[in-house]
């Protein structure tokens, strides 16, 4: 990276900060400003007692410290992303037992966990929709329940490309395969139903309750899915639990969860500021209809 | 390296599906501010001074 | 009337019924309507030639909107005929306009969409000018669904310019219509009607447009 | 000509994003079905790819009857359905036109997506290939005999779960016959091109006696 992108970036996430605290104004939204508007540098004193979340809230605000904060996310990501891959490719071992497949974890791995930590992500949104009814809680779900049903597609499809070599078949009905599949089929219906309302703040209430719902039926499904498992003829099926990873192959994997996590939050931030527009024209439309004829 | 063809392929539908998913949200993103601009252009504001509009 | 060169595709252009009067007549003979036990009406008739407007009035609930239906041929009637002249081999159905209580737009696209689905499948002309005429030239972008009652009545006027076509058939064509646009349909039916076009409009307010005939609905 | 095609692009084009379900629904809806068979049956590989082309099959002909349930009813309530029959098409290739285009929006994909679900039940490729090739064949006339179901709803003026309840006995001879071409190559000695040829057989016939049913269902449900 050369002194002068690392400059501009830096910039950016200063210039970010201070948007966040209500210092300084975001360049205006739909006039994407190639050259932003000087700033000071100097002198960021939190006047205000401190960057809180309510500050975020304006999705205007969000719009502009976003628009800052995007660079340098998406830098690091692909930093990170470059040094993992060549970590897992070059420095990370091949398993005794799995040979080289094993190198399948390291995008295999960190998409489960992302699966999972949208999940996460889109109840505690669901819960700011319902409880405190933040303005952009229904945003954020709303724009990350796609990714979730991607990164979720993407864990089956690399286990799958992973258990063909190693267990013989594209598909077993493993505890943990099955789980990852029905937690895609619950993506998929959230998908579905954001799409099927017309009223987007309704839409958010009622996902909310569903995702919400989900959170709570997660254990029990869980538990169920273990259960039927179980009680069938158990699969024998390698697994990679905790600590027996060695540690030349667990620094890689926690680089390339790094970079997957920024990756997704680039991401989510860009499939929100979609969503914000996309907000802003049906307005717009609404009043151009009132204005016409 | 053994199974290579098996470790590209997850790799490359990596690829696949990320590429997939930013492609996507830029063209999206792309097509809404064209109409945000569009909706601009025909003197549409979101705020206020919308008689102002009209009369012209 | 202006030259047919500088006027925008107005309601007076019909593919093989005009500019003559009297190429095409409706005429309908002992109609009867029943729903359910209830007869609506019984032995009605009718004839309107080209160049003729009839309104159709009454009370609620004696069958304007039935009438026009089976008029249409959307509706089949109990007893009696309808009828075109002259005949046509294909049936009457394509010769007909008929705007109901709904407008007929699909809510997920946009006005030009809308229009544009309906000029190639009735065949037509360019959607711009009737756009204009009815005054929503503007919003031809816009999802249909953020378009007002009105707004959305005038689209589906724009509709029956963009396919020309001698038999309107109205049923409370001024709902939710304000008085501009009153007088902008008013001018449709008049231009119409002067390109031998034939109108018949269910309606509870006076038209602006002079009546030749008045259909009275009293009741069976 | 130029008014059917139009007619076909509206309906595709409606179809794929409408509001009781659309293209993902269904696709969605297909994936619940194979998922849920295994718990109900166990995990034992070798069972569910014996039993996996009847398990696509059911789900195909589940999700795409579901998905056409207002495809005649929205036409009817905005209006839409008079201005259709106010023309020179004939309301029988109006629906035909309604069909084909409900076909390429949610009948197509779920074929497509079949080679992936194949996987799941552990399908073996010879499978995959017979199953795959007997959706896309099967579907246009399990949409079909969809619309019937879709037009009677209209008449009926409802939605929901009914037409499946209504049309799902006149879908049977399909799936007889998608099933045995489908399992033809998992049941060794079992023909494929004899029911095969049957099937096309019957998605033909469904292209003609369907819109002529529909239509008059519609006919029949003026008011």
């Amino acid at each position: 990276m050369t002194k002068k992108a690392f400059n501009k970036i830096a910039d950016g996430l200063t210039e970010a900060i201070a948007i966040a605290r209500g210092e300084a104004k975001p360049a205006h939204l739909s006039v994407p400003s190639d050259n932003p508007p000087p700033l000071k540098r100097r002198g960021i004193v939190p006047t205000t007692p401190s960057m809180s979340l309510v500050d975020l809230a304006n999705p205007t605000r969000f719009l502009g410290f976003s628009q800052r904060l995007l660079p340098f996310t998406w830098a690091v990501a692909l930093g990170l992303l470059a040094v993992g891959l060549y970590m897992a490719f070059f420095t990370a071992p091949a398993d005794y037992q799995q040979g080289d497949t094993v190198r399948i974890m390291f995008i295999h791995v960190p998409s489960a966990w992302l699966s999972m930590g949208c999940y996460g992500l889109m109840a505690i949104a669901s819960l700011g929709t319902l409880v405190w009814r933040h303005p952009l809680a229904d945003v954020t779900a709303k724009s990350a329940a796609p990714l979730g049903a991607a990164f979720t597609f993407l864990t089956l499809v690399t286990g799958s490309l992973w258990g063909k070599p190693m267990w013989g078949t594209w598909w077993v009905w493993d505890a943990r395969l099955t789980s990852e599949l029905v937690l895609l089929l619950m993506y998929l219906g959230l998908i579905a139903l954001w799409q099927a309302m017309d009223d987007q703040g309704r839409a958010a209430r009622v996902a909310a309750v569903l995702t919400l719902v989900g959170t709570i039926n997660l254990p029990i499904i869980k538990f169920s899915v273990d259960w039927w498992n179980t009680l069938h003829q158990p699969a024998s099926v390698l697994r990679l639990d905790g600590p027996t990873i060695d540690i030349s192959m667990l620094i890689p994997l926690f680089v390339m969860a790094g970079a997957f996590t920024l990756m997704f939050a680039a991401l989510l931030m860009m499939s929100m500021r979609n969503e914000i527009l996309r907000r802003r024209v049906r307005t717009m439309e609404l009043t151009a209809a009132g204005l016409g004829a | 390296m053994s199974h290579a063809g098996f470790i590209f392929a997850a790799y490359a539908m990596a690829v696949v599906v990320l590429a997939g998913v930013v492609g996507w949200i830029i063209a999206d993103g792309r097509a809404l501010r064209r109409r945000l601009a569009d909706l601009e252009v025909r003197g549409v504001r979101r705020r206020s001074d919308r008689r102002e509009e009209q009369a012209t | 009337m202006t030259t047919p060169d500088d006027r925008a595709p107005a309601a007076g252009d019909h593919a093989g019924y005009g500019p003559g009067r009297d190429h095409v007549r409706l005429t309908g003979t002992g109609l009867a309507a029943v729903r359910g036990l209830r007869t609506i009406f019984s032995d009605l008739s009718f004839a309107v030639a080209g160049g003729e407007l009839m309104t159709v009035t009454g009370p609620n609930g004696t069958g304007k909107s039935t009438f026009l239906r089976i008029v249409a041929g959307l509706m089949p009637a109990a007893a009696g005929e309808v009828a075109v002249a002259p005949a046509r081999e294909d049936g009457h159905a394509a010769l007909i306009h008929y705007i109901g209580h709904h407008d007929g737009h699909k809510a997920s696209l946009t006005v030009r969409q809308n229009l544009d689905f309906w000029r190639r499948f009735w065949g037509g002309g360019p959607i711009a000018p009737a756009l204009e005429r009815v005054g929503i030239a503007a919003l031809d972008n816009l999802p249909i669904d953020v378009l007002s009652a009105g707004q959305k009545r005038r689209a589906a006027l724009a509709r029956m310019l963009v396919a020309p076509r001698p038999i309107w058939l109205l049923d409370e064509p001024l709902t939710a219509l304000d008085a501009a646009a009153e007088a902008m349909l008013g001018d449709l039916l008049s231009e119409h009607l002067a390109g031998g076009g034939l109108a018949l409009v269910a309606t509870h307010r006076a038209l602006p447009v002079a009546a030749a005939r008045t259909l009275r609905m009293e009741g069976p | 000509m130029t008014a059917f095609l139009a007619l076909v692009g509206l309906s595709a084009r409606l179809s794929f994003g409408g509001r009781s379900g659309g293209a993902l629904v269904g696709l969605v809806f297909f994936l619940a079905v194979v998922v849920v068979v295994p718990f109900a049956v166990g995990p034992d590989m070798n069972l569910l790819s014996r039993i996996g082309p009847a398990v696509l099959w059911i789900g195909a002909l589940l999700a795409s009857l579901l998905v056409l349930d207002r495809l005649f009813g929205d036409d009817r309530s905005d209006g839409a359905l008079d201005l259709l029959r106010l023309s020179d098409l004939p309301l029988e290739l109006v629906a035909l036109a309604k069909g084909l285009g409900a076909w390429l929006a949610t009948g197509l994909p779920l074929a497509v997506a079949a080679p992936f679900l194949g996987l799941l039940l552990g399908l073996s490729p010879n499978t995959v290939l017979s199953t795959t090739a007997t959706l896309v064949v099967g579907t246009p006339a399990l949409t079909m005999i969809g619309t019937i179901g879709a037009a009677l709803m209209a008449a009926l003026g409802r939605g929901g779960v009914m037409i499946a309840v209504l049309v799902l006995p006149f879908t049977i001879p399909v799936l007889i016959f998608g099933v045995s071409a489908a399992a033809a190559p998992a049941m060794a000695p079992a023909p494929f091109l004899a029911p095969f040829l049957i099937l096309i057989a019957l998605t033909l016939a469904s292209l003609v006696i369907a819109p002529i049913a529909a239509a008059a269902a519609l006919r029949a449900g003026l008011d």
